[in-house]
Order: C-alpha cells, then structure tokens, then sequence
C-alpha cells in the first residue's frame, strides 16, 4: 500500500503523552494496511469528518453479535481500508493477561487484521479494529481452537460484562468482582452471542461503592459491593494518622501541602451523614447513621475498613442519554449476598426476573431503564415481586397523583349515578 | 488445519467465554487474593499493597494511547517478561498495569520504562488526571462529531504534569465521547469533551428507499421532528421522510436508523465541555456532567480551543477546590454562577435546560451570589 | 339612597381597590414604620418590636378559626377599641394581631384575653405550632374531598400546647386543603393534610349536555383517560363521555370542567399526609411537601386517624431534630428511610413518585441506611 | 330558620382550640340562616361528603371576578342556604384594620348576608361566606358608596394581590411590601375585576427571604426583598449573644433548654454557603458567598440586619400541582430597585412584558409557569428581552440537547446531500 502524506497526523507525534501516530507508522513497516489507516484519518482531519459508511451487517455464523461492521466512503483511495470491521474479543476478568496469551492474539490479528487495536474497548473488550469480511471466519476459527477465546456482544444482546480489580488487588472489594463476571459471563454466553432482547444490555461489578468500573453510570444492572455490619477500625492506627505518620488518602495527595493531617476537617466533616466523632481519643462510628459512602475508608485505609458481613447492593437501569436523557442506575436490592458458593443464585435470579418481564414488555430499542420509567417504578417493584421500601427512593414524591386500584377503595369504583343525584341535586 | 470456506460449521466451536482470569494472575495475586490489608502511592503512578500475609505488590501504571498495535502490545509483553513474570493488566480507564512483589524491583521496572522514550508515562494514581476514556472517532466510527484519539492526544499532551503528579484537590476523571451516543459515558465524568452536531440531517432521497424502514426513522425523533414525506427520484415518486429543521436538535438518532440522513457537516461538528460529574458514591452521590461550554469547532489537528477551555477549568478548579473535592462538588459549593466566574466561562443560555426535567434545574429559590453576569 | 334594581348602572362606581392601609395603622406603627431595628418574643404569641426611635410596640397574637362570624368580629373590635386605640391586624396565617405601644398594657390585654374562653388562644409564634392555612371544606365548596375547618379544629385542640409553647425545634407550619387543587398551598408544608378521592367520576349522562363543553372535559385530563363516548338518555342518542378508569388519579380536575362528572364519596375520600415541605430560603431553599402516608378516612366528626397521624409526625420529629432544623431538613439529614422508621409510619409503594418527573426522585446512589424496611 | 340536630357537630365544640360550631350557633341567634349552614354542614358530616352543587355564574354587573356562586344541593332542607355565593372583599395591605371599618363591613354583611366570614381566605381577600344572588348588588352598591371599598378578584384575572406585614413591623424588610401591594393593585384593578387572562395570575410581595406571605410557593410573580451589599453587624451585639445576655432567635427557642448559646454550631456551621467564621472575637461575613438567606439574622436579630442597598428579586411562575406537579416560582430578576418614588417601575415594566407575552401565547387555563415549561426557560427569558444568567438556573444542563439556530451555525442548515455524496460514497 502507498505510503501517504499526514502533514495533520504529523503534528501529534510531538508532546509528551504517547502518540498512536507514532505507533501507527511504526506497524505501518510490517503492516502496510495501516498506511491507509492513516491516510484516512488525515482525509478526516482535512475535511474534519468522518470517512466511513453507516454501519454494515457483517458477523461469524451463529452469532448476532461481537463484530461491528464498517466500510470507507473513500474505498478508492484507501483499500486497505475499504472493509474495516471491529471484533471484539472478550477480555478476562479484570482484564490480567500473560504475556503468552496476548502475543498469540497479536500473532493472529496481526495475520488476519489490521495489527491496530484499543485496549480496551469501553464496555471492556478487546477491540481489534479493522479487517476485511473475508477474514472474520478464519480469525474466529483461530481464537476459538488455537487460543480457546471468544468474541464478545454488540448488538440488542447483553454485551461483554466487566468488573473492577476487585478481590485480587484491592483490600475493599466486598465480594469477588472477577468471579462473579466471569461466572456470569459463561452462564450468559447465548445471550451475549445471540440477539434476543429489545435493545443492549450491560453488567458491571464494582466491589464497593467507589465504584471503579463506573458501574452505576454504565449499566443496565449494576452490583456494587457494600457491607452490613460496623466498619472495622483498628484505633492504634488511628492516632498514627492523627500524628501524621501515615499518609492520608493512601498518599493520593502527596504532591501538593495541604497541611497536617486533620481529622476533624478531612474526614468527620466531610463524613455525608456526620456520624463520626471522636471519643477518649479514639475514633466512633454510628454504623447505623453510616450510608457506607467510602470515605473515612479512602482516607485512612491503613485504620478502617468495610465490615465483614459483604455483599452487594444491586441497582438497575443506566444508560447514556439517547432518548430521553442519561440514567444513573437505581438501587432496586440494597443487600444481597454475592457468594460463589450457590453460583451468586441471588443475583442470578433476580436478572432473569428483570429479563423475562423487560422481553416481554420493552419496547424495540428499550433501554431496561427506559421501561422503567415508562411503567414507572412502583409498577417494577411489583413486577419484581419486591417489597417497596424507603431506599429505593432519594424521596417519596410530591406530587398527590397517586393511582389506587379498585380493590384498595372501600366500595369500589362502580356507583349509581342515579343514587348519587337523589341525595344530590344537579 | 484452519477455517475452511466450504465447510464453515465442521469442526465450529462457539460460546467459550472469556479465558478464566486465574490464569493471568502473576502469583503475588494469586497467593494474596482476598487478604489485602490496605495500600499506599508511593510516587505517582506507583501503588503498594500489602497482605495480610505480608506479601506486598508493587503496581507501576502507565498511560497508553489505548489504540495501539500489536507492536506496541508486544513491547508491552517484552517488559512484563523481563520483569513481572510476564503478566500484566490493564485498567479500567485504559492504563496498563505492571506488578512486582518486591520493593527492590520497582525501580529498574521504571528505569527500564522510561528509557523508551515517551511511550510508558508512569502516573495517573490519586489526585491527579488519569487517561482519558474515550471513544473511536475518525478512526472508525460513522458517526462522530469529532475525533477522538487526536483530541485526547492533545489535552494529555497539555495535561501531562497532572498525569505525572498529584497536586489536584481530588482525582479528576475526563473522559471523551465523539457524539452524543456517549459510548465514552461522558455524562459522569468530572471534565467531559463531547463530540456535537448542529445542522440537522440531509435526507438522501436517492438512497432512503431500501436502506431504511421509514416508520422506524420517523419514530426514532425524540422530538418528532421527523415526518413521512414523498420525493420525486429519477422521476419516479416515492415514499421518503422531511426533518422541522426547527424541532432537531441534532441528536443524530435518527441517523443511527438510517443511513441515509447523514447530519457529520466540517461546520457543524464540534465539541461542547460538560463539567461537574462523578460516578463514585465517597462523600456525594453520583452526579451528571452539566453543559458549560456548548461550542467549539473542530480545530485539527491540535483543537486548541478545546484544550485551552478543559486547561483552563482544571487550573481554576486546582487553585479554588479544597482537599477532597471533587470537581462537581466544587462547583456545588461556590454555585454554578461562581463556578462560571471563576473559569471566566462565558454563561449562554444553552446552558439553561429545556428538555423533558428542565423544570428541577431552575432556580426557585431567592438563594443566590452577585457575580459579574448581574449588572 | 342604596341600590336601585331599576337602574343598576346609575351611580355605580367600581375598581376602588382596597382601603389605603395606613389608615388602619395604630399610631406606634405609623410612627415607626421602617424604622424597626430588632424584635424579640417576650412569651409563646407575644412579640416586642423595637424602633431606632426608642419606640416599642408589643404584639399579642391570638389563634382563631377563620371561619368566624360577624359577632365574633365585633368582640375583636371590643378588644381592640378597649386596648389598641381600636386598631388590629390579622397575620398571613389567619392569627389575629393586637399590638400596644407600651409593656404595661400587655398584661391587661392577656388578662382580658384569657377571661373570653375559648376564644382567643395567645400563642403561634417562634417554635411551635401556628395556625393551619386551610380552605373550604365542606362549609363552602363543591370539590372537597374532606372537610377543612372540623378537620382543623380536631387537629388544634390535640396540637394546642404546641400552638401555646415554643419547644420545637423550629417553627412547623400546618396546612390543609380540601382537594388537590390545594387552595391551601399544601405543597409547600411542614405537615400537610391533603383531601383526595381516590374514586373516578361518574358520567351523568343526563345532565352533561348543557352544562358541559366535552372538548373541554376531554381536554381537561392529564392523563388522557376521558375519552369521547355516546349514550342513549331518554331514549335518545347523545354525546358524552367515558373514564378508562385504569389510568384514572382521581385528580378531580375534569370535574372542575364538567359539573356533570363528580368524583366525590363517602368511602373514596379521604386524606393523604404530605410532610416535609417549607417556604421560607432560610438556610435550605424552598421544598416541597412529600407524600408519606397516602389515605386517611373521613372519620367525622374528629378525624381520630388524622389527628393521631399529625401528631406521631410531630413527636418524632420534636424528639429527633437539631435546633433551627424543620422537617423537611430532619428528613433530609436522618434519610428518608430513617424518617418512615422513626414515626412508624410504613412505607407503601404509594410513596413512590411515578409521574412526570419521577426519575428524579430515584434513589441513583449506593448510599442507604439499614432500616427495618430490609429483610 | 329551624334549628337543626347537629349531634356531629357538637362534638367540636368541645376542646382548648376556638370552635367554629359554637361561634355558628351564637350567631345563630341574631341570623338564623345559620342553623341552616349548620344543618347542611351536619349533613355532610354524617354523609362524608359535600352537599354544595358545582359552581354557578354570578356577580355584579361590569366585573367577571369577586363572586364565587354557590347552591345547595339540598336547598329543600336547608332553604337558608340554597344560594350561597361567597364575596371576596380586597383587604387592605397586611391586613391592619380600624374596629370603625371592620364594624360597618359587619353590619353590612349583617344585611345583606349571612353574618359569617373568613378571616382571611387563601389569597388574602376578606372571604364573606353566603348570601343570596340578589343581595349581591345592594350589598356591592353599599360596599362601594358608603365604605369605599371593592370586591377582589376570581376567576381568570389578577388576584387580589398580598404582601407580608415588611416594613410597618419587622426590622427585615427589604422594600415596603405594604405600599408596593397597594400601588399595584390599584394600578390594575381592571386586570382584577374583567377577566382576560388565560387563567388565573397571582401577585404576592415579602420584604425578605424568610417570605413570610408564601410568595414563592403561591405566587406567579413573586416579589422577595434582598440586598446588594454587606449584612450589617453590631459587633458588641455579637458578643452579647456569646455571652448568652440575647436570646437566640429572638426567643423563638425559649421553651426549651436547647443548652447555652453556641454561634459556631447556631450560626457559623448552619450557614449554608460557610461564609462566616470569628476572628479576634469578631464576627467576619464573606459576603461575596453569602446568599442571603437570612439565616445568621434569624437567629441575632439584634447583632445582624441586612445591607442597606435594598431592593427585591423577582420569581416568576409558582402555582399549586394541578396539572402538571406543584411549581415554586423561578428567579428571573436577581435584584431589581423598588421604590414608591418611581412607582415600581422596574416591577410594573417586567409585569406588563410578562403579560403581553401570557396573553398572546398562554393556552386556555395554563398558568404562566406552565407556559414557561412549555416554552422552555431559554426562550422565556429570550422574549423577555433578558441575558441569561447562571443565578437563574440552579445548575447548568446534563444533557447535551441543545437547539441551535440556523444563524448561529456557520454555513446554515442547508446542505447539498449531492455534493456530500460526491466527498462520501453510501
Ligand atoms: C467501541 C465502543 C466505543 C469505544 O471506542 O470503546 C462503542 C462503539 C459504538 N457504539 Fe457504543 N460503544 C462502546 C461502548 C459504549 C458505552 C460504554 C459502556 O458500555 O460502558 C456506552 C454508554 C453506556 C450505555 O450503554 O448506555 C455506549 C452507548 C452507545 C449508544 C447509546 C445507547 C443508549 O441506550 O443511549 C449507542 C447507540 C445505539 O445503540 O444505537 C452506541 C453505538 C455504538 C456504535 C455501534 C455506533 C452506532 O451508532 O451503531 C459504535 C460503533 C463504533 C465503531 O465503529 O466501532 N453506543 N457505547 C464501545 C464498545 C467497546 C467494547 O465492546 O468494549
Ligand atoms: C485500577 C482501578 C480499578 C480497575 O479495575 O482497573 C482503580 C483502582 C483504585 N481505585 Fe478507583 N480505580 C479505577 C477506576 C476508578 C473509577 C472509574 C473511572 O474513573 O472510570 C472510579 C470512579 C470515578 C468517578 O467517581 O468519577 C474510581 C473511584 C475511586 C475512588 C473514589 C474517589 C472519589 O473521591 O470520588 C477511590 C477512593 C480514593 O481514591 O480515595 C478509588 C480508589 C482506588 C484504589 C485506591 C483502590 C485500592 O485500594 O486499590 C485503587 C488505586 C487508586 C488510584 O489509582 O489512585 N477509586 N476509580 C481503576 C484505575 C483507572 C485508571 O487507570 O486511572
Ligand atoms: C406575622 C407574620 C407576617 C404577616 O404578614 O402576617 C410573620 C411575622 C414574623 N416572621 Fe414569619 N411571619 C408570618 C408568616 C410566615 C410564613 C408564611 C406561612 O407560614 O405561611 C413563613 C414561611 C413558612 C415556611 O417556611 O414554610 C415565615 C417564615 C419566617 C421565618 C423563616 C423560618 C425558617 O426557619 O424557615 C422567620 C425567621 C425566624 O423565625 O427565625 C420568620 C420571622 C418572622 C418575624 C420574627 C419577623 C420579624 O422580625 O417581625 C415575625 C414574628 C415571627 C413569629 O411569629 O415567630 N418568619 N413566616 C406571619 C405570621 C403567621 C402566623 O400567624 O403564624
Ligand atoms: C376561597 C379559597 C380557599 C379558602 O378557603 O381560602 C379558594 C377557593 C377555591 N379555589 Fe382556590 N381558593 C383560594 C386560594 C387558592 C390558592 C392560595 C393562594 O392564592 O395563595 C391556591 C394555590 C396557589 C395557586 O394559585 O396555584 C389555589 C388554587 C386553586 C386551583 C388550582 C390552580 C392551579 O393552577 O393549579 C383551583 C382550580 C381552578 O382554578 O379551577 C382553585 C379553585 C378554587 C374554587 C374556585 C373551586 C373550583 O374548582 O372552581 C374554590 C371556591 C371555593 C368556594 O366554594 O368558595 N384554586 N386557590 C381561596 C381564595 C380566597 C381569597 O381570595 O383570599
Ligand atoms: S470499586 Fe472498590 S473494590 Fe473495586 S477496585 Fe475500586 S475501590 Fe477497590
Ligand atoms: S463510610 Fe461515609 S457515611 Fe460511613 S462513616 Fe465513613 S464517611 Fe461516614
Ligand atoms: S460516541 Fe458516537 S461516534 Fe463515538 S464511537 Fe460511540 S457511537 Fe461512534
Ligand atoms: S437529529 Fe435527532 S432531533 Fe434531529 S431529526 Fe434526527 S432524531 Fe430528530
Ligand atoms: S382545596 Fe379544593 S375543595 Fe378545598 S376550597 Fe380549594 S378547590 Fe375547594
Ligand atoms: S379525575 Fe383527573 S385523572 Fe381522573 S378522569 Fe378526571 S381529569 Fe382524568
Ligand atoms: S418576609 Fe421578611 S420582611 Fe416580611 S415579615 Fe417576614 S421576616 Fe419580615
Ligand atoms: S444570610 Fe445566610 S448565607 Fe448569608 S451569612 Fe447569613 S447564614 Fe450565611
């Protein structure tokens, strides 16, 4: 493939951060393809738009989802790049890798792809970015046999869940993120592959209410660790803290002097529910005021830590903002267990609740958090079978229209007219 | 053996899920999982956790560009051998992650890293700026307003010291989504640079027939712009759709269903700044990013405007917010038209609401601050 | 002279307006007026105002049930001409006013006061309890879902030491209205007493023609449930309407069109409870009242369920809050869930908003409090 | 009129709370149509339901307001009532009264009503309770001849507009409520007695944030007095309430032993801006940060007072829930200048654009801050002809669904899809 000029792109190989320019050409040695890809990109940057077609219907037999397919509107320029599909691989847990598993996935994408990626992609695959239709097939045959690996979703299926650190590095997680992705994962393999819901679907795990997956922003079931029993503190390092001899926030803000350590101002204060306080020199917690929002935990990790009875809070319905504006999701089970032990069969049964009711009542290119606020919320609950109860709400509403239903109301809805004028007069 | 064209379901395996994570885990992981005590940054970008056990992992993290090749993965492969047993991970946020399990072995893991030039920056822990999430763009998607590895390259470049340090009152997330589908999710991020349309789609009458399902274009129109109308094409009538150009607000859903409404214009693309969100639950619950700056145009190949506006919030953010605070709650406490002040943001009335809960943003309180925008 | 019915145009004059007020002022007032420079609540309903003048004036502040007669007015007069150089005043809570320029002639007026009975309770000031804003009832109006004056009565005699002390918390303000049009701007209450039906109209087929224009009783419904519909009356075919009774919230409003759909009855009435709410910008902005306890029957002629309703409210909250904290702000402070918990009230799903704005009142946090609501 | 059984209403003759039924009864004896509005009232306490048919057009020739008519539903048993029309009489600012005024409007209403009244109604009017359909001119011919007073207002026109005590009593008004109600009202009694609104409109005027006449919640021009510049201290005030010498909260507390007097956790710590702290045994306002919320004065009247640069803001648009949710109003001028020496001017000019603007676009019954989220905010405030500002929204938008303009977008909105597709193939 010709090599082409990118006066534009030329321009983001200087500055500090790392340039994909940069890269890009260097691939370009070995991959020439990739001399189209930045031929296009300078086009783009030229004409500041997009060079490539709507969409494309492409995909590996039996599935309906894991390849995004894409087209140049400028093939005669670019042929490298006429065909131009994603796939998108599913990342482990976590998204640990051995050096020998990756450089078996270069190798492969390196012979039927691109050799450009993203690592990762937003939902959390593996994105290999760019190939020709032809190609898919042998690609998939070779992740499948050679590496044992698979695609992940797109489409109107659930789409490749994802978890944070978790257990495995971070003295928080409340429950095993990685595990219960993965375990969730491999039971939902068909509907990750096959579209079969009214529009996408997501899963994220966070391990505590940081939320490092971004979880309650991102999907449409969110598990996010939580605790319910008393935050445990080990006094002794308490005062280390008080004496300035551990850095707070885990030395999140070393750079700068903010001044001696305060623990009146940096965490008491800052406490949402004020239900710190300090006592003989020691540090109390009023557990059952405590939302469990992180915080005293964030800043003195080496003196507190969740309580020991973990599990998740579950909340459901998130989204960007295509139609009717963003969702965060909304806490629908504030506690639940999450244990490998039973196959996280709470949770599990809740999701194939929420499912059965979104596929038969969402409609086409329903978000589940859409279909919520289309029926409303107390109508989900009950749907659910769920007790309502005062956490699923910020607030009970303000509004008086409030929907009773005949069997409520002493007497029913069913009057007489007639009777009603005898005693009252039009 | 391999695919073979003529028999494509011989010998096909399907549905095998991801590789069990177990596998990668380098053994510090491994023996120390679950028993994690607490941890500390011991430099920006370097993380120490310590075990129960006494074990401790020593985490380098890096910035990547996220679109990378094969190449550079492998050069990633080459220092996980020479030092981490040859695993590696990578963030959520796009960083990679190199672990050791001794103090001792940190230092040459950095050493080595930085004599590849500007390819590993260590950072991106605490209070400071991490990687940008973002998006596909120009690179590949069919429907951005804007770039996004260009962009991100560009305001990285610009924010590098706050990759690299952590002097910022708490950490802030920016992240980048090139149209209004905000696959970057965007819309919880403490600094959001989002890709926009501002002309309505052109309806290409030509080609609607066939690539379309009319009713389901009309009704993707959050606004019912969108209405069935008739055009003549190579003389003959037919069935295709006409845009209220004064209804769209260029959403561009109804091109996501149909390809023949393209809205992409040089023009009309750009980039608008939303401010203020979170996704974490510490202190204050999650928050939306709020629209400050609606416009900036696509400035290539640098988008100067862009990164001047974003740096311009973060130094005045970084000067005015105190410990812990995170952008939107920052702004909370000094009010939104402090906020405005002191970013020295022009205030349009864009910015003002007036989709479906507008109402829940407007101000019914006699509660205010006297700034320059009151004359 | 008077009013002749033969010539009713001759003579008349019209669009006078109110009186001037500062003929009404007592001369303390008038003297004073912008001058005040502090004032302090001697006892439960009574005031001193201090002047820059050295000026003082003492107010007395009596309860009364609003709905008074021309007899009980001119026993108001008595006191007035005989202690306030005939002068009164009545507050924006249907409190009347006595106010004296000296503090010697304070006791008198309390003495004169208590020796009348019943009738002229001293007390709504500071932290306590003042008068209920309320509204018609069923003494006047055609649309009540509850009485409003008895309901009134039976609330302040069990709520009367509160309306005579001022150990609360904060000041806790009461209003009632009769249905949900809410003339008694319940919305916005410490403690609202909400009339509602909960039954949908009746068609009275035979009297609508006339007395109703159906487009406008169509139009009239929020929720699209009126619907056009024919009937057969006399034989005859006319037109008319029908309720989908499903998507009916009893809101009344297509009865304040159509006179010929009444919604009242004797068992669908009733009366929700709405707590919360506050007016003033005082510390928080001003909120709106929220539904906690969704029916109450009519039980004549003391409304025992309500009364006993308002006053666990009180209790809990009188015991709970911080000094300056109203309840809306205890709510908000203790949480929602804390505030079901601690006044035994239980939580029905009847609490949770599902119309227009609903999404915003979601819980979209990991933060909760454990309560006995989880199991 | 026969006496009528009111074994119901006895019931609440009983109790410490000053009775209506006993005041009714008394009454009785000189009007004895009260028996009757006992009776009627009875029967609706024994039928739990209203006895009062639904509306009824009346009034006095030239005015389409002040007269709510009203029938039995029962004028068989009750004859006394069987018309029951309600006259609003407008009260005079801050409703201060002469017993010589009060007197002669009693004996009128003895005259030519029922001899009961609300003192006052929701709005403000002097509410006279029940008289026949002819009493109603005799009794208007009286009210305007010999006392010189009007009726109020009803149906879809001005309210008789109403203000908080300010200025005549309380040390914290801003502007002189009483006036600026009285110059308005008698600028537009047209407006108050000939309906020509969409619907109802609602003036009310409080002389500070503490809004003591409920402005911002029932109001759809709500006129709230503010200031400009700094709250004034006393500091030797100060110090006495420090040394517990002044009652808190001007005594409000008095009844119960809240403890000594504490300003860091009364005052400083409630202020919700955190603009305040001591220095050198002083009281220090930030008031730059301060949004005068009256807090810090509520709770020292003697030590604190507001600036002396006075003046009001100016909401628009409160109303009670029907139809679409309760509305407060919203702040559109943040601070206007109100003096009787210019008659309002500021005021009455974005009154008379407010109602321009209604009165063109307004549907039939949509109050003006239904019309204000129909129209959305931006395109209020751009017809009235203001700047936007950041103090009138509470936060800026989340979503990014913003109209452009055809002009505000270089090139327009035209484009050639022929040329596009000559740069971009389909
Ligand atoms: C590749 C990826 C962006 C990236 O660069 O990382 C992506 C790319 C696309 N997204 Fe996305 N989305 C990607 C993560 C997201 C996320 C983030 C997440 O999953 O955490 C979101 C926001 C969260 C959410 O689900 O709401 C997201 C919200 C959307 C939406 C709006 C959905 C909505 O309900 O509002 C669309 C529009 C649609 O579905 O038609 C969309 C559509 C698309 C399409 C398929 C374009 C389209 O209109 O059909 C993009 C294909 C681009 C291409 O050419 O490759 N994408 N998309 C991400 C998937 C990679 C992966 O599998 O790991
Ligand atoms: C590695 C990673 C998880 C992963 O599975 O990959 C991670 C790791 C840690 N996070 Fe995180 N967070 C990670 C993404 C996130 C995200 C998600 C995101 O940004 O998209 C969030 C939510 C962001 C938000 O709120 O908008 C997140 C919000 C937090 C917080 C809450 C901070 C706050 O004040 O709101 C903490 C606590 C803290 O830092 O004090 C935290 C703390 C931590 C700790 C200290 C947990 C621990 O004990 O190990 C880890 C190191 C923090 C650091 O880097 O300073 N992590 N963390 C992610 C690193 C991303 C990166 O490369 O920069
Ligand atoms: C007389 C009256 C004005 C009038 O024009 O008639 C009035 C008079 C005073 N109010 Fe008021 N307020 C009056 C109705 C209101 C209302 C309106 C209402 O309740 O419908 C409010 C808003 C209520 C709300 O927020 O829901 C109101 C909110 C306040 C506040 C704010 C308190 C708070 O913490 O939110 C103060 C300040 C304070 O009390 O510390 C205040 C303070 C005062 C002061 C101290 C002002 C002064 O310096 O003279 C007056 C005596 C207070 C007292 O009674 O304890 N006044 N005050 C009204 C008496 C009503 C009654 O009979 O009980
Ligand atoms: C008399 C009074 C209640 C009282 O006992 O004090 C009253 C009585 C009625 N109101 Fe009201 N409203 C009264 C103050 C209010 C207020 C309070 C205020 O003005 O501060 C409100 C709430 C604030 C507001 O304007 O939103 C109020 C909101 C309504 C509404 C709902 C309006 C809305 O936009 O949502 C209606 C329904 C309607 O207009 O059709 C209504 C309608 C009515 C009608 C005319 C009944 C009807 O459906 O047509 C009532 C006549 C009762 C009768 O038989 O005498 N009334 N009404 C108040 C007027 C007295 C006065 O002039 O002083
Ligand atoms: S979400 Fe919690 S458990 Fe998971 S990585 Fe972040 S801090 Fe650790
Ligand atoms: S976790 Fe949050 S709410 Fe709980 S004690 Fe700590 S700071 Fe307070
Ligand atoms: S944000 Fe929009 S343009 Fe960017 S990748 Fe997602 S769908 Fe494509
Ligand atoms: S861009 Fe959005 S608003 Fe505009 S016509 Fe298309 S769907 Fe409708
Ligand atoms: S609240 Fe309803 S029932 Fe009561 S007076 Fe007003 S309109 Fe009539
Ligand atoms: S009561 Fe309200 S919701 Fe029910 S039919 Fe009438 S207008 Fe519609
Ligand atoms: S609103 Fe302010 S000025 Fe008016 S009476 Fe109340 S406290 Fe005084
Ligand atoms: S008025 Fe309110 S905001 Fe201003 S200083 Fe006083 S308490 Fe603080």
């Amino acid at each position: 493939m010709a090599k082409h000029e990118t006066p534009l792109l030329d321009q983001l190989e200087s500055g500090p951060w790392p340039s994909f320019v940069t890269d890009l050409k260097q691939q370009a040695a070995t991959k020439p393809e990739c001399w189209d890809i930045l031929g296009i990109l300078e086009l783009s940057f030229k004409d500041r738009i997009t060079h490539w077609k709507h969409g494309g219907i492409v995909g590996v037999f039996g599935y309906g989802g894991g390849i995004v397919g894409r087209y140049a509107d400028v093939p005669e320029l670019f042929p490298g790049v006429e065909h131009f599909h994603t796939v998108r691989v599913a990342q482990p847990s976590s998204k640990y890798y051995s050096s020998a598993n990756l450089r078996q996935l270069c190798d492969l994408w390196e012979k039927h792809g691109s050799g450009v990626t993203n690592m990762h992609g937003s939902t959390g695959d593996i994105i290999l970015l760019g190939t020709r239709t032809e190609n898919l097939e042998p690609f998939f045959w070779d992740l499948t046999h050679d590496m044992n690996q698979d695609l992940g979703g797109s489409g109107s299926n659930l789409r490749t869940p994802a978890n944070c650190i978790g257990e495995s590095r971070c003295e928080w997680s409340c429950y095993d993120t990685e595990e219960a992705c993965y375990k969730l994962t491999m039971q939902y393999q068909d509907e990750i592959h096959r579209p079969a819901f009214p529009y996408k679907f997501k899963f994220k795990f966070s391990g505590c209410p940081n939320d490092c997956v971004a979880a309650i922003a991102r999907s449409d079931i969110s598990v996010i660790g939580t605790w319910k029993d008393d935050i445990r503190i080990d006094q002794a390092a308490v005062k280390e803290y008080i004496a300035g001899n551990y850095p707070s926030n885990g030395g999140a803000h070393s750079g700068r002097d903010w001044g001696k350590f305060d623990i009146t101002k940096e965490v008491i204060d800052l406490c949402p529910t004020n239900c710190m306080w300090m006592e003989g020199g020691e540090l109390k917690i009023d557990n059952s005021e405590c939302t469990r929002c992180m915080h005293c935990i964030n800043v003195m990790p080496r003196a507190l830590r969740p309580g020991a009875e973990k599990g998740a809070s579950v909340l459901v319905g998130a989204k960007a903002p295509i139609l009717d504006g963003a969702q965060f999701s909304t806490l629908v089970l504030p506690f639940i267990p999450m244990s490998a032990d039973n196959d996280f069969e709470e949770l599990v049964e809740f999701i194939e609740k929420v499912w059965d009711w979104w596929m038969e009542v969402g409609k086409n290119r329903e978000r589940v958090g859409e279909t919520m606020q289309r029926v409303g919320l107390p109508t989900f609950i009950k749907v659910m079978e769920l007790e309502p109860i005062p956490q699923m709400v910020k607030e009970p509403r303000s509004n008086p229209y409030v929907f009773w239903a005949e069997e409520e109301v002493e007497g029913g809805f069913e009057r007489d007219v007639e009777e009603f004028r005898a005693k009252h007069a039009a | 053996m391999g695919y073979n064209p003529d028999k494509p379901m011989d010998g096909r395996i399907s549905d095998l899920g991801p590789p069990h994570y177990e596998q990668f885990f380098p053994p510090v992981i491994k023996a120390n999982k679950g028993k994690w005590l607490w941890h500390e940054i011991l430099q920006p970008g370097v993380l120490m956790h310590k075990s129960e056990t006494g074990d401790e992992v020593y985490t380098v993290r890096c910035g990547t560009a996220r679109l990378i090749t094969v190449n550079f993965i492998r050069e990633i492969c080459d220092i996980a051998d020479k030092h981490c047993d040859g695993f590696m991970r990578w963030t959520t946020r796009n960083n990679v992650e190199f672990m050791v399990d001794s103090k001792d072995k940190v230092q040459p893991l950095l050493d080595d890293l930085k004599s590849r030039g500007n390819k590993f920056p260590v950072g991106g822990t605490g209070a400071g700026v991490t990687n940008i999430v973002h998006t596909q763009g120009w690179v590949h998607c069919h429907t951005p307003a804007t770039d996004a590895s260009g962009v991100v390259k560009a305001v990285m470049d610009e924010l590098f010291d706050y990759f690299t340090s952590m002097t910022l009152p708490a950490q802030v997330r920016i992240a980048l989504a090139c149209c209004l589908n905000m696959c970057g999710a965007v819309h919880a991020s403490d600094i959001a640079i989002l890709g926009i349309h501002r002309k309505p789609p052109m309806i290409d009458h030509k080609r609607i027939t066939g690539v379309c399902e009319l009713p389901l274009a009309i009704a993707s129109c959050p606004l019912g712009a969108v209405k069935p109308a008739k055009a003549e094409v190579d003389g003959k009538e037919i069935k295709t759709v006409k845009v209220t150009v004064e209804r769209c607000m260029f959403c561009g859903n109804c091109y996501t269903m149909c390809p023949a409404m393209p809205l992409a214009d040089p023009e009309g693309d750009g980039i608008a700044i939303l401010v203020g969100g979170k996704v974490s639950n510490a202190k204050s619950a999650p928050k939306f990013s709020k629209l400050v700056i609606p416009f900036l145009p696509n400035t290539t190949p640098r988008w100067p405007e862009t990164v001047e506006a974003v740096k311009k919030i973060l130094e005045a953010y970084a000067k005015d917010a105190k410990k812990y605070e995170r952008v939107g709650e920052w702004a909370e406490r000094i009010g939104w038209e402090k906020f405005f002040e002191k970013c020295d943001i022009p205030f349009t009335e864009k910015s003002i609401d007036d989709y479906r809960l507008a109402y829940n943003t407007w101000r019914t309180t006699t509660q205010f601050k006297y700034t320059s925008h009151i004359k």
